[in-house]
């Protein structure tokens, strides 16, 4: 089956940045995420909630552009003062074009 | 009132169910045990609660004349702006604490904590007290200036414009706490308390048992936090206790000041005297991000909510007989 | 039943704390709340209701002699079979919708909303009436030809095959709403009212409040949908609302001719008037995944649900008491 | 007692909504249902259940003399030290498992089934009995030799140290069953049964539909294991029904013989009989994790617990009435 | 350690087709899935369910052609009607064995 | 944007295992993780749970040698006894130092 190589774009992050993270996703590019809620720890320890160590997890498959420009953007905005991560995997994707916003 | 020595009504608090459950979930939380209520029904009993106090405000609601609202509005707003004021004060200049920090913490010492709020409820009814049905809506009062100006005091000079204060603001009183609050008050005013006959059993019979097992969970929560007691240091754990005795009092000469009966004075001093670690938290998280967690969770669950739970409530109560009885 | 006018009714029936707390959780919604009950919560108190329905009618059903049960049985069958075949014509016709969104909207609208007949029951008692026993058994005959009817509609020609509607079948007849309520029916009547008592603190008294809880984030669900209603257009919005009616009254003028009581026919008119947004939609979208799911969620939830609760059953009842007037 | 036979008994038992309840879960599970309480409502339920009875426990503890409490305990120690060994001998001997086999069933019927527990209260209180408020405390007595005996025969021979022993040993002692218990029972008695008063609505009064609930969904749990019947075999089908028998009646006997009344030996009997299926398969998961699952589930909660509940608890009542006539 | 190279198959779909996709899974050659629940959007909006946007993320390890006949499946059988995604990564994975039905 | 390349290791594991596993997993160098509670089926059928088949499934970036240890030791202590899977991928992160504990 023709596949299409694209970015998996992951981000675990604190669960009161969801709100703002999905609207940047959008803006830069993304059409489409998947979450589901998790729990970790990392290098920083304690985060604002009742529930330490609860966490989101937001998936985006993006091309390869959208998937820098997020991780840029990621890093700039919000790795200095929250509990965030993000890494960026290939991925193989049927019907490729419904993952770029324009012709890419 | 005679008889009614601090002493016994911190004796008679200290035997209640509600301090006995928190107890029993902190202990439980420091042996290592893994009790814990899962995450929705905590959740689910939150909203209960706060909605059944909000019912039961509205359906008494009537009975209080409308002239005597005002006093106490001022009173509950004057608390709101004065207290955030006066625990970043203390923070700055006898804690030496950063700007940021001092900020979150009074943030959260201006609101108000709603399980405080309820457990004053409970402790001013079990003493044969009632407190003024409309004191939901003024913890709204309260609960917005508190909040938003501890965070504007982090952030005065941040640079970071008022973007965040605006969001902030707009998810405090949209959130679930004043939503529920203010929509059971009216609901109860509006259906009134015949109609709302058949609804009590679950709302009001049901009440101080929820309340018992939502403190359990509570004290694992906070039992959780208890660890970092060391980290915080002395001056927050001094912090925590004082300052809400501070504010606890003046809330209750407020209050009484106001016309506020025994009970609604000492709600209200309880009020000010709580730490927020519901509403606050998310807030102070997204304004003030660079502010150490670990300092206001602490100081807020571990420290000052067990405060007003065992010796806080009985002491604004005792304080407002106090008050009441020089007023006559 | 002088006095008895629909305007009165409206307004009593306004006042509930069940339409209330509706609305609240409208309202908070359309203002950007984060006001919602977690979903495991929610989920617990459908069960919860459905049960208690089910055994509350058990329990009293050895008082409903059995030769009263045949007519109403057929009535209810008939309005199964009756009521989609009536929205998917108007659909079609009057609204020009493909044969799938249509029938999509007629498997909901021939199938029963479990909360609206939960609700009529409330108001029929409310008033001081009953309605018989055995209802929920009813509500388990209309559903399931109900739905059937609506998606075979759907499908025909659509060259699918059968499956899906064998597929169908099966979950509706073994979904959670018709196990928990013939289920709760067949243990009421073996266990008998009297070793119900022990349960019935649970099951009876906390009803009425249980139901408000769920109320409040239904009404969030449906303020979600809220939104959508510009993009199903007038036709929908009309017939949401003129179906229902249709269906409601030919229920109660069925119920009534069938020899039930005012409440029973009440009752009845209220299910046949009903449109399923939890039991429905997976069924629909398994069985016709081409239909468009925002017309029929917001039908069923944002327009008919809502009419029922505040207009529609009031409305019922008042129908009955005239057909009760008129046939004795 | 005339009149009292085992079959008037059984048959007043299997018309209880808690057995009905159960039932209804299994038939439903089996015909492909989706009924099913959300996971964090079960939770929530078995937390309260658990906290409600060491509550109760607690409240009328003051009226139980405190050296009726030495024998009990010792009889309670006793059955957490032989059933664990009969079990295991049966199975060894009888059933020619494995030893790994042999001891995680072993660790499960020496520990109690805290659901079996709250049934047998129940039955108790049905009759018009009493059991003495002290037993959630033998609970724990029993549970945690009865599980650690059972694990330790098991890994005999294993070369895997104790270390797996101690931390099971620290899991059971600070799991939520014990904390629940005996943190409810020390809240109770301190508290006192006045000062619990507000909280009954809420922790007496639901406690039965509650539990009825809870069987519900432990029906549906039970009815997935049903399907595994087949694979674990005659042996141990025939195990899981005469072992409880034996430990059951061995229970009462010891009890009665310790000075308990009927409904105090009929509950240990009950707790003696039971199989832990919510505390122990973790813990012998972690302990002996080549021990086949199937067996050890299959058998506590597929066999014994439908068995108890059904014709156990009735017969283990029907045997202290017995011997305490044979007594007098 | 040696490790094995094959394929983890994602696909994220709405509820209603958790128990149809495992039965595929299961009957295309796929020895185990894992599935955790989430929510998202993406290019089609509103699904059946009361909560808009809920859904099920299934992943499954397997060889190279069960994941193209997996794709391929999911690609005819569900693209068209429903709101899905599926993508393909390569993985490393000890005991490979384990993840094929027969010799491959 | 610079990034580094490092591993993704992935373990599906009963529940019962979570605690041990993560303390494991710090001790071979992990400096986080990630958790999300799943269900599954696999090769081995029946677990020890209430929930048949509920899992937890853990995630931690690590340098390519910690991954190794990880997946050694889980094969090595886990596999075994238990119902466990375990599966690497590659994946680009952003300030690749976050993820090593000493230099390497
Ligand atoms: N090495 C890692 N592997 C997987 N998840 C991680 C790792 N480090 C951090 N995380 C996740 O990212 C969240 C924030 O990490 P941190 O900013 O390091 O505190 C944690 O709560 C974890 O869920
Ligand atoms: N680009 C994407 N990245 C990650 N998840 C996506 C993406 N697009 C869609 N999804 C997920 O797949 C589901 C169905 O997508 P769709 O069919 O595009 O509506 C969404 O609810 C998301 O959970
Ligand atoms: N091929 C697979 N793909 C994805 N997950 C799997 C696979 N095999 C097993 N699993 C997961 O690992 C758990 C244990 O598998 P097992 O040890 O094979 O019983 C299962 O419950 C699944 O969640
Ligand atoms: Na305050
Ligand atoms: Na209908
Ligand atoms: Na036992």
């Amino acid at each position: 089956m023709a596949t299409t190589s694209l970015k998996l774009v992951t981000i675990v992050a604190e669960p009161v940045l969801e709100s703002q993270l999905v609207k940047d996703l959008r803006h830069l590019g993304a059409t489409g995420w998947t979450i589901v809620e998790g729990r970790g720890e990392g290098s920083r320890g304690m985060r604002a909630s009742d529930l330490p160590g609860a966490n989101v997890r937001v998936e985006t498959i993006v091309t390869d552009d959208v998937a820098d420009r997020i991780i840029s953007h990621v890093a700039d905005r919000y790795f200095p003062h929250y509990a965030v991560i993000a890494y960026v995997t290939d991925v193989a994707v049927v019907r490729g074009d419904k993952y770029a916003r324009r012709v890419c | 009132m005679t008889g009614t020595s601090t002493a016994d009504l911190l004796a008679a608090n200290l035997l209640s169910p509600f301090v006995l459950a928190f107890t029993l979930g902190v202990v439980a939380k420091r042996l290592g045990s893994n009790l814990s209520l899962p995450k929705d029904v905590y959740e689910g009993l939150a909203t209960y609660l706060l909605f059944a106090i909000g019912l039961k405000g509205g359906a008494r609601i009537a009975q209080a004349p409308l002239d005597q609202l005002l006093a106490p509005t001022g009173a509950a707003l004057a608390l709101g702006l004065i207290t955030p004021v006066v625990a970043f004060a203390v923070l700055r200049l006898a804690g030496r604490l950063s700007r940021v920090d001092a900020g979150a913490i009074a943030a959260h010492y201006g609101s108000v904590s709603a399980v405080t709020f309820i457990a004053a409820q409970g402790l001013v009814q079990q003493r044969g007290d009632v407190a003024e049905p409309f004191l939901p809506a003024l913890l709204a009062i309260m609960e917005v200036p508190g909040l938003v100006v501890g965070l504007a005091l982090g952030l005065a000079g941040a640079g970071r414009g008022d973007r965040p204060l605006r969001q902030v603001f707009h998810e405090i009183v949209l959130g679930r706490t004043l939503v529920l609050l203010l929509g059971g008050l009216a609901i109860g005013a509006a259906v009134g308390a015949e109609r709302l006959a058949p609804v009590q059993p679950f709302f009001e019979g049901l009440f101080p048992g929820a309340l018992t097992l939502f403190l359990l969970e509570l004290g694992v929560v906070a039992g959780a936090r208890l660890g970092d007691l060391r980290r915080v240091g002395p001056f927050l754990l001094g912090f925590g206790i004082v300052v809400p005795m501070v504010h606890g009092v003046l809330g209750v000469v407020l209050g009484s000041w106001a016309g506020l009966s025994v009970g609604g004075a000492t709600v209200l001093g309880a009020m000010a005297a709580s730490a927020s670690y519901i509403a606050a938290p998310p807030a102070v998280r997204l304004a003030l991000p660079d502010a150490n967690p670990t300092y206001y969770l602490t100081a807020a669950l571990a420290i000052t909510f067990p405060f007003n739970l065992i010796a806080g409530i009985p002491l604004y109560y005792w304080t407002a007989l106090w008050v009441a009885e020089r007023m006559t």
